[in-house]
């Protein structure tokens, strides 16, 4: 297979000129498509002209986890402030490079006097803590980056 | 004095304490869920914290989201705004338990006048007039004796309802027979109580209410009457102060009334008295709301006062800053609700609002909630804003909210616009004869 | 394989323009696609309807004609009321079919009291008379249309 | 009474001017450029009417066309704003001519007060207090002479001028033998006449101003003092009223003096008498401005009048509606023009408005020129909005406008709104303690 790459590159600022999500030519036997993610569009659009907006039919975020291109994220269930360790003194619940399986608890976010521990919801390995161990954290925040195995 | 508010609501009135906090100097806390992330509230205070998905029931009624993003804040007060979490004295409690001010009434007056059985005995026992009614019904066969004795036409109302709903019009003991048990399994379904009640029906009453105002040191102030008789489906949507159909001495006969059973009951914060308005001139209590209206900018701009940072003095343990005499009318105020809805179907109309001019100049006032390039999300109530005028005459009132309803250009969303300009262009509202059944007249 | 951008632009164009959210053309072995978010052609309308009009950089229409696909029109250079005659029993000056030369008066419009004749500014023959007798005209408002010869 | 009134204008103050005209139940007329065919007046006016292309020379400003497009809608009367025609006594005299009532000042008047030497001497003639200053200059030797008289620093002013454009402080014989005769070169090329004179020239003086109207009937009304001292090269950028600096007695002593001033000169109409204020507290006249100004709005809050609404019963030939008694100030008021300009380089900003919100709530005003999902064109003055403010003090009035810039949103331009937050955050604003180099000294 031999890409002609300048003519991608062209599909590709088409795509990213207009607000389109997608471009697809078929030739012969080749076929080239170039995509983008709806919600980026939007984004593109808001930059370039009025509105910032969460799409309204956008599904809430259900779970305490996203995904992207980057891996899995635990996110915020609650607005509270968040801690890593069960008290000051104790270790970390989790660090970098540890595995972890469905069910451990990562960290805690206090909201009300209360401590509420945060469970994986899947098994993986911690690539990334997001936040600082007592700082607020709202809902939906991102708090460790999990690369999922 | 506060340092930090957090008011835990959205839309025009999240935006009306951001105002009264700013101009005292305080700092204000945005509570917001993710749908909200860019709505005005959450873009013009001074934080803002976003508390949980789009549903209501995660967000802006989650008790405990909201009172952790006071305490991640710092914030020490919360100013509920209407609606949401502003009647509910768990709320309250929990504020109190949290070392959080809530800016209202107590909790125990919100529960006095929250059920409506209890709120009217605890009113005759003050002293106010009350619209004539039963105790609560115990049976079918006791319902049709106490409709009797009060005589038909009667309403049959729930006494954990409100807004309207649960209300039925009964005009004969077989009505009654008809009705009783399907509305005491509906009551008991919708409002976790079969408690019901009746009243006497009035046939074209108006709808008056009284703003009052109390602090901790005794002082009640009532600041007036609003008319609001101008409602679909019991949903105020255009008021006005003073009330035609109040003469300067009813005025101040009743709320000399108000105030002696006010103090008496030693009410705190801001409230509003509903009555009814019968064809012959008499006032009768109705309900209570413990909390701000929606409607009470047109007192606001013929009494000259700022209800909501009154509130916060009240909260702050302050006195009042009215004056101690009793404050007159000036002028004459309209408020008209704008809502994103259909004006001929009522059916919601969210969106992105494309093209933006509210109106301005000369004695008019905007409370919105929307900006031009934002969006009105299908999750919450459909009012973008109140456009409220204030002119020296009620004439004048109406010219000026002609004009300014014409100016105004709400692009990309529908809006009840031209429902408010039929009724402006009425004669009959405009020579003050209205009733609560005067759009059911217009549209019928 | 060798793309068309030229024709692929003016695909993206008509998809712009349309309240479509996808087009999709196959000729022989070709197929192309374009498609957007749906939720984009509403905002993509609003911007539109919203928007600007006159581009702030357009030159002012500075002669009193204006040229598109169907022709030359003959626009008012005043604010003022249109006349076809130069008095109420006279004969109109032109009428559709007739051929017309530079320099000749096609109507007067009337402002202030002063009768300001209009005359050709090409020669042709009219093929529309396009406001009636009597009536104001604002400032640019199509007079007459002309096929040039 | 009229029926029709056209709008000879455009922006906040066309906007404006329909307000008045539609509370009165007065039909209106736009007329617009090409470039403004989607601008909020010919948007907002019962009829509109394109009368040119962009340039002001061809459309504003352009008499016939304004008077033919008053012809085929039939109009009765023209409202011309400020700016563009509206000293024209050209053009007020051609409304004559045509039949239209011209709302505004005799051609005579414009004529009288237009010139700035004979304004002067007319003044003085009326008994009104004047700034020091010489008679026509004859040469160069004459101009030693006469600032000598007068002594130094002096101001050389170009008769002709206005908007401070020609002006020229001198501080000694050298400097007015090398300026006088390229002044009187540059007075010829701008104004079209040489006729160049002096004023004493003060230091740090502020700008204060009076409001006036005059009906037929002889009544002249003096609506006390506006502070306007907030300026950017002789452009004012916020003013507000009453005037620190002005005691009650001065107020009411100077009203007076300007009230048996006016009088006899039988002045018709609104317009404006500027003084400057000496460090000493002595007011004297500088210039009458015949027409409505930018800046009224903060004389009808604090007076409660609607200005407009007058300058039209008064073309009308009705008597004003103003109370006989002197009206007093109620409270204070404060306006801040936003401008679509760069806050820092003061570069015209136009362009799409793409996100807006105009402050509101209890107290606030706004009189805008634009709309959100419109576009602010480059052709003409950079006023986008008026925003103003109403409270019971200046302290709480600056609070107010601090939380009204704070809650402006207008997106896709740039505004001077920071400029303004940075005035208004200033401990000499605050105090009152301000000049016409207030502005010169916050950016030095």
């Amino acid at each position: 297979m031999k890409l002609d790459l300048e003519q991608l590159r062209e599909l590709i600022r088409l795509l990213d000129e207009s607000n389109l999500t997608e471009i697809e030519v078929e030739q012969d036997d080749d076929r080239i498509r170039v995509r983008r993610d709806p919600a980026l569009v939007v984004g593109a659009l808001a930059a370039q002209s009025v509105a910032p907006q969460v799409a309204s039919e956008a599904p809430a975020v259900e779970s305490t986890h996203t995904v992207d291109a980057n891996g899995v994220y635990v996110t915020s269930p609650f607005v509270g402030t968040f801690y890593r360790s069960p008290s000051p003194d104790a270790d970390a619940f989790v660090e970098v490079g540890d595995a972890v399986v469905t069910g451990q608890v990562l960290c805690i976010v206090e909201a009300m006097k209360l401590m509420n521990e945060i469970e994986a919801e899947t098994a993986g390995t911690v690539v990334e803590v997001l936040v600082d161990n007592g700082k607020p954290v709202e809902y939906g925040d991102r708090l460790f980056r999990i690369e999922t195995t | 004095m506060f340092e930090k508010v957090l008011i835990a609501n959205r839309g025009e009135i999240a935006l009306r304490v951001i105002r009264s906090c700013r101009e005292r100097g305080l700092r204000t806390v945005a509570v917001h869920s993710e749908i909200d992330a860019d709505a005005l509230h959450t873009r013009l205070a001074d934080e803002a914290i976003c508390i949980g998905p789009a549903e209501p029931s995660r967000s802006y009624l989650h008790i405990p989201a909201i009172i952790a993003a006071a305490e991640i804040t710092g914030a020490d007060a919360v100013h509920p705004g209407y609606g949401f979490l502003s009647e509910n004295p768990e709320f309250a409690e929990t504020c109190a338990q949290c070392d959080l001010r809530f800016i209202g009434p107590l909790p125990e007056q919100m529960r006095q006048w929250g059920d409506k059985v209890s709120a009217r005995s605890l009113a005759k026992s003050l002293g106010l007039p009350i619209l004539e009614g039963s105790d609560l019904i115990t049976d079918v066969d006791d319902a049709v004796r106490k409709a009797e004795a009060l005589g038909f036409p009667v309403l049959l109302k729930a006494s954990g309802g409100g807004g309207g709903r649960g209300m039925q019009i009964l005009r004969s003991a077989e009505e009654v027979r008809a009705a009783f048990d399907i509305a005491r399994a509906e009551s008991l379904a919708a409002f976790g109580s079969g408690a019901l009640y009746f009243e006497k029906y009035l046939e074209r009453p108006r709808h008056i209410e009284f703003q009052i105002v109390g602090d901790e040191h005794g002082n009640i102030h009532v600041l007036g009457e609003r008319e609001c008789s101008i409602q679909r489906r019991h949903q105020k949507i255009l008021e006005e102060a003073p009330s035609v159909a109040i003469s300067e001495e009813q005025r101040n006969d009743m709320s000399e009334t108000i105030r002696r059973a006010m103090s008496k009951a030693g009410y705190l914060s801001a409230g509003t008295l509903e009555f009814l308005l019968d064809e012959r001139g008499e006032l009768t209590f109705l309900e209570m709301n413990p909390r701000i209206q929606v409607e009470h900018p047109v007192t606001e701009l013929i009494m000259g006062v700022d209800l909501v940072a009154e509130q916060i003095r009240i909260a702050e343990g302050e006195a009042l800053e009215l004056p101690t005499r009793q404050l007159s009318p000036r002028g004459h105020a309209i408020e008209c609700r704008i809502n994103a809805e259909d004006p001929e179907t009522f059916a919601p109309s969210p969106g992105l609002i494309t093209e933006l001019h509210m109106a301005g100049g000369t004695g008019v006032r905007v409370d919105s909630g929307v900006y031009g390039g934002g969006r009105v999300p299908p999750h919450y109530d459909p009012l973008v804003a109140k456009l409220v005028v204030h002119a020296p005459t009620r004439a004048r009132a109406i010219a000026k909210m002609r004009r300014a309803l014409s100016e105004t250009i709400i692009g990309g969303i529908r809006t009840n616009i031209p429902l408010h300009q039929r009724i402006l262009e009425h004669p009959a509202f405009e020579e003050g004869r209205v009733s609560t059944r005067f759009l059911d007249d217009l549209q019928g």
